[in-house]
């Protein structure tokens, strides 16, 4: 066991699966000899040399068309974009060409790829650089999503995203990047598509992701103070989305409650209230509730952007004024 | 085509390629006609020297990256025509058993990594081809293929220059039919030859060719592959040429000047190469035994594709993801 | 009155506004010698000529740039972008820049323009060719979202969306171009944020948008035959959206379908079952149902075509399923 | 500033623009390690003279497009220095009252259509700003800033051609400071002069410019903004600069070589022009007047953004559409 921060835990975890597999490349702005803007990829360039970890012009269709070239080919490319936001220059490459063209071709061809990006707000970056768009994403047929919150899951889903077949969005919260965790020694390999609860409670499911996930957990614990006794799940994959988790708790509980950094709709949270009612109506002792930023682009005062994404305290009074009405 | 390698046999497999391909779209246009071709589809009729030309020069584990407007690219890499046609007419059969349809034709087998609808996209893409076969040492070349109009996207910039820096072995292929859809590209291009006017923004050679004699096109195609294999970058090609239909499907292309569509018949690559082989003294039989094949081939292949049934309902679900299926849950 | 196609219309209803104010100038491909692709703008150039209608290259992100400078100056520009699965080439321009410009600069630029695409499937056009992408739209906050289901719509819609002083993404469904209306003389202007209630009926509401309006009133006269009575809502605005309208209707029937030719996730419908299930939990007599396309890209094949995009079939067998359970 | 005509009175001008943009980055950068800027912010230290210099070429009614590195653009315009610097600092009497920050500054008022922070993205938008002045006659000119390694992306190529054919009223100012974050453009561009080596892609003469020169920059602004007014089209300008600190706010810009860094500091462009200034004559005294009111602005603009509260909650609700609230339903 060791103790990393969410940032080193991004090297940590390429770096596993660059030195298993030699197909496994690495391109993107400012990765290789700078070590990415985060410093999540300081020392890649020194271990693998520059053939396999590159440096990219600023020309993001070039780096998700060099990808997916490259993994139709035979290789295992991960290529860094560095803000999630800039996801809408290259929207094209991603949903029209790499999520569509296995189904186009009836699976002729293969895309064993991984798009990391960071993700959303809490730097106070104003609205073009803090989105969370795992919407965007699940939106799209075609594209396994997951979001990390803790660095053991940064290296093990990475891992498991690397090893895949199909094209993974691997989001990582740059609020999270400074926070620490323990990590196991040797290889970590996770597994796409498996939810974690966090906490058990007997009154309500709590339904987090990413950097919604600390919080979440410090509001069941003021939840649980107040007699409000909350089950936290950590969602970590949206697509493949662990709805077997996710309905057995909600139903135990009778209750649901997501919170969701991204704008409220037509978000993941929307997606589980819908699935929920649709399969568990009966099972539910009140309606879902969905705490979410508001539908709102994100504003770059620190006072300002704090009012805007859902805190502890907001989850806090939300799930008490829901569970006491 | 490797075995084309005296100029006797290269000039018959050149002739070949350019013949089916004709003979292909035309009946592509009758089936249309029938309204037996389902959705769209773009037809390649007058630009047939530069993909059959492409088609005899390249390796066989070479890469082609096609357009919307690909049946002759694809026909040109050996890809047989009743899958092609029966892609075109929706059904089990087709070449993605009609889940692509005519515009992401898709042969991998034959080197043919898809068809791709929207404008440009595929230039990036083929550039990663590209960098894959230069990680992994295997000689091959990715070739892209495009039109006038593609050039004023963003990824055509994006791709030409990350080519270049990387120096990939990719060759860009610009077929100057003249026209975008409807508009003409010189009302929207800031320079009169839209790629070869480029060329220098990436520090590459104008290339400029005769997209109408696949002699020519042989040459410089040759010269690009050789380039790219011998680890000395990417070319971008500019080819001349004409279509002779309009767009797509029903357009009757109204908006050309009569003359313009004259001057360029005059010009049809097939006839002048009909005409070119026979002045240097190749025996006309063995021209017709080449068009008599092609035509028995369209047919065969018109045959086995109509009588293709249409897919099933299990293909709606099977392969969004590599495991076969498309759940998005577990 | 007249009748209209649907494509027919698409020429009035510009035609309507640029006759009515000089500010209003309309750009795309081939939108101007040849009248669109879709022949939905023949004439526009012959009446105002080539200054206010002009052809432009290859160049979305050049396009809708040059529709949102323009806006911001004074005019009120209407750019075409061809098939909505383009927006992918050019979605920075809407998500990062035309949506957000206004909140981020505290309200000192307006944006006033209207961007159109053909929209949705049924012509056999593939995967790249053929997406219902609203939800991608309704997902990012500062977008106005309207999808018309008639001619009369295409022409009072289009003049709403035009006087708008904010950016609205018109979405004119392809399968519907050649579907004919009757339209009232003279000038149409209609407003956005209001749903139509085609038919009333006592047991269940069918919510349905664009191409899936005729559908989904095919399928409330059969389920009424079969004793099931339905009210048929025609959302035809998602942002803003009506929920005024469809959470009474819903309320008052206690059931509700959702019928999209969207992809299954994160769809408006998702959203919709969000609201309903927030707000209205208590006058709900069962699950709120959605009819979709499954969550594939969309196959070109006509037979795979018609499998995936909901039908009157499907509505009239989910529908009865549900209700008889 | 049209009132600038005199060449004496035009360079005093210059060297105030300059030395208040320095005098502003300068304190921007003293605020950000007291850790009151929030976020991110990009200085101008060193390139002031592009910015200075338009400032004063352009007419009131004329339009700037900035980028996140858009302090000095937008303060060259007249913008006042307390509302940029309270936005910095997240205020409530910041320009955007904090809703943007400082990659967004904008400044209707004063022409400053805007900040853009996605690489490229305001390119198309000033040619929409242009063809908008084009339209309705008014003799304005759009002014677009941007980087080095901003003419690899995209848009920048769908800009400029669109730019080109429909003769649009703007200029394109390309501050080559030969980095792009952290990376040397270079490294990974096709051509030596990223902007100027691509002029020709669109049927623009190259114009390569020292930007650390204020009345060069002076001259060229004016001849590119004289062209645009006379309907003459674009121009694309590459300005030679060279930015003092790093990226953006703790960058401490270790990846450049000493030397390199010494020699472009020995080229500061502020020094350069006060001596070019008493050299020519220029009292002293002048200068030591204008950097003492510039400093002196700095402080009074300092106390003021401090003093600014914090952005109230009713501001979160407020103007995401025109209406001015927030509500996506009726
Ligand atoms: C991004 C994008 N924009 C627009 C279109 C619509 N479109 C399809 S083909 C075409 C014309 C392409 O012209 P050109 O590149 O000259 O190729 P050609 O069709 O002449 O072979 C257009 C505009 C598209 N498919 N993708
Ligand atoms: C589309 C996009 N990609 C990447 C970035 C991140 N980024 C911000 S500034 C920058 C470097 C820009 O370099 P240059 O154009 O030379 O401008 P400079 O910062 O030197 O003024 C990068 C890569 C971005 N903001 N947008
Ligand atoms: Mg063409
Ligand atoms: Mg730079």
């Amino acid at each position: 066991m060791a103790e990393l921060t969410y940032r080193e835990a991004i090297a940590r975890g390429i770096a596993q699966e660059m030195r298993r597999d030699g197909n496994v490349l690495f391109l993107g702005e400012d990765v290789a000899a700078a070590g990415g803007v985060f410093k999540g990829t300081t020392g890649l360039l020194d271990e693998f040399g520059p053939v396999r970890v590159r440096d990219t012009p600023i020309s993001e269709q070039a780096i998700l068309g060099a990808a997916m070239g490259a993994a139709m080919t035979g290789l295992r490319p991960i290529a860094e974009i560095m803000f999630s936001d800039f996801f809408a220059v290259c929207w094209d490459i991603v949903v029209n060409e790499i999520a569509k063209s296995r189904y186009m071709t009836n699976g002729q061809v293969s895309f064993p790829l991984v798009i990391r990006a960071g993700n959303g707000g809490g730097l106070r970056f104003g609205a073009q650089h803090s989105q969370s768009v795992e919407n965007w994403a699940m939106a799209v047929p075609g594209l396994k999503v997951v979001v990390p919150s803790t660095p053991a899951d940064v290296i093990g889903l990475m891992a498991a995203a690397v090893r895949d077949p199909d094209p993974v969005l691997f989001l990582e919260e740059k609020a999270l990047y400074p926070t620490k965790g323990e990590v196991p020694d040797g290889e970590v390999v996770d597994t796409l598509g498996r939810a974690r609860v966090l906490r058990s409670g007997a009154h309500a499911t709590l339904v987090a992701l990413g950097n919604m996930v600390p919080r979440a957990t410090a509001a069941a614990e003021q939840l649980g103070a107040g007699g409000i006794d909350c089950t936290v799940i950590d969602v970590r994959s949206l697509v493949p989305l662990d709805t077997h988790t996710i309905l057995a708790e909600v139903a135990r509980t009778g209750r649901m409650f997501t919170v969701e950094e991204n704008p409220r709709l037509c978000g993941w949270g929307a997606e589980l209230v819908s699935i929920v009612v649709e399969e568990s109506f009966f099972d539910l002792d009140g309606a879902p509730v969905r705490i979410t930023t508001p539908h709102i682009p994100l504003p770059a005062a620190d006072a300002l952007e704090d009012l805007a994404i859902p805190s502890v305290e907001r989850i806090v009074t939300t799930v008490e004024k829901a569970m006491n009405q | 085509m490797d075995a084309a390698c005296h100029i006797g046999g290269r000039r018959l497999a050149l002739y070949d390629q350019q013949i089916r391909l004709r003979y292909f779209e035309k009946r592509a246009y009758d089936l249309f006609l029938e309204n037996l071709v389902k959705g769209t589809s773009h037809l390649s009729l007058g630009q047939e020297a530069i993909a059959g030309a492409f088609g005899v020069a390249m390796r066989h584990d070479d890469y082609t990256f096609a357009t919307y407007r690909g049946h002759a690219h694809t026909l040109a890499r050996g890809v047989p025509m009743a899958p092609v046609l029966a892609e075109l007419l929706g059904r089990e059969n087709g070449l993605m058993a009609g889940k692509g349809g005519s515009m992401h034709l898709t042969s991998v087998e034959h080197g043919v990594m898809g068809s791709y609808a929207i404008i440009g996209a595929h230039l990036p893409i083929a550039c990663g081809a590209a960098w894959s076969a230069q990680y992994r040492g295997s000689g091959q070349v990715a070739v892209a293929f495009f039109g006038d109009g593609t050039t004023n996207i963003g990824a055509f910039h994006e791709a030409l220059n990350f080519a270049a820096i990387w120096r990939l072995p990719v060759v860009f292929v610009c077929e100057n039919n003249l026209y975008m859809e409807y508009t003409r590209t010189s009302t929207v291009t800031a320079v009169p030859r839209p790629a070869a006017d480029r060329a220098s923004a990436y520090g590459l050679e104008p290339v400029l060719a005769d997209g109408n004699d696949a002699d020519e096109m042989y040459a410089v195609a040759t010269a690009a592959l050789d380039r790219a294999r011998a680890g000395e970058g990417p070319t971008l090609i500019e080819a001349l040429t004409y279509r002779h239909g309009g767009h797509s499907r029903a357009d009757p292309a109204k908006y050309r000047p009569p003359a313009e569509v004259d001057e360029w018949l005059a010009r049809d690559p097939i006839p002048m190469y009909r005409k070119r082989l026979v002045d240097a003294g190749v025996d006309a039989a063995a021209l017709d035994a080449i068009e008599k094949t092609a035509m028995e081939d369209v047919d065969a292949a018109t045959e086995e594709a109509k009588a293709g049934a249409a897919p099933g309902a299990d293909l709606l679900f099977r392969d969004v993801w590599a495991d076969g299926g498309s759940s998005w849950r577990n």
